[in-house]
């Protein structure tokens, strides 16, 4: 056991996979000589030398498209996107590209590539420098997408996406960069977890399916709460862990998804639609999908406050629903129209 | 100068800049002035998320402004502050934004990374590098396509030439003959990477020839000479011309953002930099040619601090923005 | 009534709108003196000159962009993105500038911008030249994005995105270019239709929510059925009509999407989200989701013809499961592995 | 020259261009006639989607497989049946990707657009414009931190010179001193535009001082230019010295792709660059010094016509992709 921050299992998560293999390397924007702007990659450059670990210049096609092409021919690129926002200028290296390549080559060349981003509302970024963004990349065939929760979660998660023979995005949730966590580190010694959900809680009144951040708000909500609840942190948002989904709530009848974005083409679609699929007729009560409104991310202290579920709101609206009344957006009072 | 009381109505601070000295010799102080005051609302804990200071560009901010005509409209980045103030949005509604207040100058939902005012033609700024440049071409489109006269600019660093956008942009500025200046302040650094490390030439201005374009490497330092490169630019652009690319060479004192402190830059440099420092190399021109004595300067700089720090106060007093204002403006989703 | 194919239908909407708007403007890659790849255009330069109708460089964020910037200052700009996957070079101008603009100037800058392009599978384009890809636009908070369907659908919905005060991007599935319909052209004033769906055939059996290319395929598969069907054309799908679904559902209780897409990320997990939430316990059998299987989009038209839904196709799925049982995909008959 | 069963193997198709001149026209010969059997194939209704013929600029294709040994890589575009054949694809192969046969170089799910043959150094063609360039200086990175030797080469073309990727690319690659060589088939449009309409400038090789990169303009119409020119920069690349851009000056004689009567090109420009087409120019050449003569030239066009019309009708005959095919070699998403 011992106490990490998100961006130190991080930090050793890539520190541990470049000295098992040596094709490992970590390019992005002032990642190396200044360790990065979150500092998830203080002292590689120092420890793994300049060859491995790259500052790149403003010009994230470029350097991305760069590892597609390093990543064709044996090496294991990291890239870092400072922002995931930032991937807007450069989708088309990864999802056009990238994802195509062992399609298109049947087989005989992989994209071993891992983009990790920091992402997510909470932090005043503003609209700009605030999104989560797993919507540009899941739809993508041949590309696999996960979010990190925590300091286990994230050491595991990189590790095994730098195994995976795929082109691999990992969101980081900034918020949680400095949270710290108690953790055994697990041995990970292949790419199997990716696409496993994690059950972070258990419990029988309903399940509670989330990822990054909001599995925090989550596990925090059960505290004190007058039911209780499976959480599954799902970890991986393509593919996705539908058994472990199907499963729990085959158990406890009642889902609720928790996002931390709007409803439109966020991953609780999907889960919402595998269970009304195949699980019809077996749920007690209506599924809540809770997230937060459809708006910009808003820069003020005073809105994004407002944004964003947290404990207390998830636990009033899980609440008002177990009473069988439709809960209402903590967004959206009265007078304050949606 | 005006007080942030009568700036509010905009054109008239972007306008002064051209009629008088003393004005921009004082915008200069105001811009210096708010931006140390962020970095000490920053120290209290009062600023949310990014902040990136122009202390040490002024003369790029005031040369720019003094030069376009109140019908220009800018394009510019997150490192804006300086910018919306020379154009003439107030340091209060610089101030308001930056705090999330509803006072600033997007009403609090932007942030220090997303100034605007309409009204002194500063187009939202965007974080994304490289972003403004598109922007200003389509800016400069409008204006050529209903020949109403005005010039496009867009102000972006020297690490953002290497970015796709910026050369998207030039060419096609080039090839549409837009009215439009593209104004490159190097301050030698993206973030914490000096120019060196991620550009193969150290002039940016001769990245212009790519295009055909006529370009300038300007004393960033010196307001006149940014004043004089700016006109000559949008004299072209108004005449038909087409686009130019300026190269500002300049500095910023402060790190990349609030929490950077530059510990990256060779010894001496800054030092270096500050003995052209460009409000005291406009002051001493202006004592030297008597458009104001060191005794008037001095109460100048104090009167601009003790107005800044009058609107910093107004902006931590102002109200946040109301619950609703979330949910306006944007429609669109299904909720 | 008049007989128009999906590509002069789309060519009269911006013809029209160039008519009653100098404003309207027209932007692309080879759009003007070529009349476009698909010939959408084909005439507009001629009659409205090379000033309101510019061919540009290939590139896409230079053009784009410039579009935003346009828009900002009065002009209404349609541009066209030959194939939409394009846009993966371009991304950030639409989503993070475009979209952002009205909401952090108060209102005080719209970008009524149209985003036009061919779009879908089925032509035997390849991986990167078949992606419907609306999930890159839908969850952007600001945009609007919607897909047509035929020529009356994509006369009154151009008209209407034109007419928006915000960014609008509309998909053209590029297989129905070239296909007739008897039309009335509608008379469009406004941009009220603008989210608004559209119901194709009624009837009792169950109700199919689709959209674009898959309209067709609905209607061509309800000749014959031996059960009757509501077929909602979404039409747009940010926002997108829940009411009209919801509606229609409650009245058949029995609810297939069919979409062109793989599942994850797909419009159809948000509708079977929203009726699954709201319409708990009404329905009378599970909801299928239809559409083809997680791969990037074969060339070969030996495969691509088993990637795509076909009329016989869904009326089989549908079939199977009126008489209760759970259907299989097509694409994934025995011995062939998914 | 070979038979396409005896060319599966790959590498030895490339290897045999330096080493053979006649082997050198024949390939050039093969390139043609392939297209143009494309083409037939085409009004056959048996070719879907899109083609992109290089009928014109068989040059850059052999010029650039001779120069460049078998271990250098190549990004290339949707015109890229020429170079596939020139860096020792079989003619069967590409026939059968383009019909969408199992016999096709990748398997019949790429087709026209996306040729990929590891053996012989073919990197996935890609559709999208500029998208080849970055992942070039990505080969190049491999080959230098792994101190392979080998070199990347990226072709693409005059339009594609207006794309971000072209401008970020070129300036990584200087910045990083990779071992890559650009190049740029400048065929005077990029789909139905002339250079002049997209671009300000005429010589494409002057966007190179941008990156303060060495550069060349090239006669792509001529083997032995284009040959030498490769040569040059892959020396260089190879020495540690960095990237070079090289312009090809060629001229595509079809259109576009498949559907493109090219009726917007000036009133004989496609004669005057006739006069100087590769293979008759080629030919000439190899005829003067003695190493073929015009009754072997002309058996050789026969037989290479035979054999290309071989391979089609093999590719004809082969089996479609087999339904297991659309889900092999993908993994990922959720069902
Ligand atoms: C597309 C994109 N990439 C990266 C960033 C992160 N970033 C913000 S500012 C900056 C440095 C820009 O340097 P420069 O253009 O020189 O402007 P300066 O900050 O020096 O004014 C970087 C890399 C961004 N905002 N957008
Ligand atoms: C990003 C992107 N934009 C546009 C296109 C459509 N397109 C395909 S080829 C082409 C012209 C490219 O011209 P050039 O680079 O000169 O190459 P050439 O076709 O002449 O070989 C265009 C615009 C594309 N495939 N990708
Ligand atoms: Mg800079
Ligand atoms: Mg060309």
């Amino acid at each position: 056991m011992e106490r990490l921050r998100v961006r130190e299992a991080i930090n050793r998560a890539l520190a541990d996979e470049m000295e098992a293999d040596p094709k490992v390397i970590c390019l992005g924007e002032d990642i190396a000589a200044a360790g990065g702007a979150f500092k998830v990659t203080e002292g590689l450059q120092e420890r793994f030398g300049p060859e491995r670990v790259m500052d790149t210049p403003i010009s994230e096609t470029g350097f991305l498209g760069a590892a597609v092409g390093a990543a064709m021919t044996g090496m294991r690129p990291v890239v870092e996107m400072m922002f995931i926002d930032f991937t807007g200028v450069a989708l088309d290296q990864l999802v056009t590209e990238a994802a195509n390549t062992r399609y298109l080559s049947r087989g005989k060349l992989t994209v071993p590539l891992v983009l990790r981003g920091s992402a997510g509302a909470g932090m005043g970024f503003g609209c700009q420098h605030s999104g989560l963004l797993d919507h540009w990349f899941r739809g993508t065939p041949g590309l696999k997408v996960g979010v990190v929760s925590g300091a286990a979660a994230a050491y595991e998660m990189h590790r095994a996406a730098i195994r995976d023979p795929d082109p691999v995005v990992v969101l980081e949730p900034r918020i949680l960069y400095t949270r710290r966590e108690e953790v055994d580190l697990p041995v990970v010694t292949d790419s199997s977890s990716v696409g496993r959900a994690v059950t972070a809680a258990t419990g029988d009144d309903l399940t509670i399916v989330t990822a990054g951040q909001m599995v925090g708000v989550a596990l925090e909500a059960l505290a004190g709460a007058s039911w209780s609840a499976d959480v599954i942190d799902l970890r991986w948002l393509q593919p996705w862990d539908v058994e472990a989904v199907l499963a729990s709530v085959r158990r406890t009848s009642r889902l609720v998804t928790l996002e931390e974005t709007p409803p439109d083409a966020g991953w609780g679609g999907d889960v919402l639609a595998a269970v009304a699929t195949q699980l019809h007729g077996q749920l007690e009560a209506p599924s809540l999908r809770i997230g937060p409104p459809p708006v910009p991310v808003p820069f003020s202290g005073a809105l994004e406050e407002r944004y964003l579920p947290t404990a207390d709101r998830l636990r009033e609206q899980i609440e008002v629903s177990l009473r069988g009344a439709p809960p209402t957006n903590w967004w959206a009072p009265e007078g304050v129209s949606a | 100068m005006n007080t942030s009381m009568e700036t509010v109505a905009g054109p008239p601070r972007r306008t002064v800049l051209a009629a008088s000295r003393v004005a921009v010799f004082e915008r200069m102080l105001e811009i210096r002035a708010l931006e140390q005051r962020i970095q000490t609302l920053y120290t209290e804990g009062l600023v949310r998320g990014s902040t990136h200071l122009c202390i040490g560009q002024e003369a790029v901010c005031t040369g720019l402004a003094a030069a376009a005509p109140a019908s220009d409209r800018v394009t510019c980045t997150y490192r804006g502050h300086g910018m919306a103030l020379a154009l003439g949005t107030s340091p209060a509604a610089v101030f308001g934004e930056i705090l999330g207040r509803a006072n600033g100058c997007a009403g609090g939902v932007g942030g220090s990374m997303h100034l605007v005012d309409v009204e002194t033609g500063l187009m939202p700024t965007s974080a994304i590098v490289g972003a403004g440049l598109p922007i200003a071409c389509g800016l400069a489109l409008s204006s050529k396509l209903s020949r109403a006269g005005d010039v496009a600019l867009t102000v972006f660093g020297d690490g953002s030439t290497n970015i796709g956008a910026f050369h998207e942009s030039l060419n096609l500025a080039a090839i549409w003959k837009l009215p439009v200046v593209f104004v490159c302040e190097n301050n030698l650094y993206g973030e914490y990477t000096r120019i060196n490390l991620s550009t193969p030439i150290e002039d940016l201005a001769e990245r212009a020839s790519s295009y055909a374009m006529p370009s300038e490497i300007v004393d960033g330092q010196d307001h006149d000479e940014v004043c004089a490169a700016v006109g000559r630019a949008l004299d072209r652009a108004r005449s038909g011309e087409g686009p130019t690319l300026l190269e500002m060479k300049t500095y910023r004192y402060s790190g990349h953002s609030r929490s950077d402190p530059a510990t990256y830059r060779p010894e001496g440099e800054l030092d270096a930099w500050r003995q052209r420092d460009p409000i005291a190399l406009f002051r001493g021109r202006l004592v030297a040619a008597g458009d104001l004595d060191d005794a008037a300067a001095d109460a100048a700089e104090a009167r601009v601090t003790e107005e800044v720090e009058a609107a910093a106060a107004e902006a931590i007093a102002a109200d946040w923005p109301a619950p609703e204002e979330m949910f306006r403006h944007v429609e669109g989703s299904t909720t």
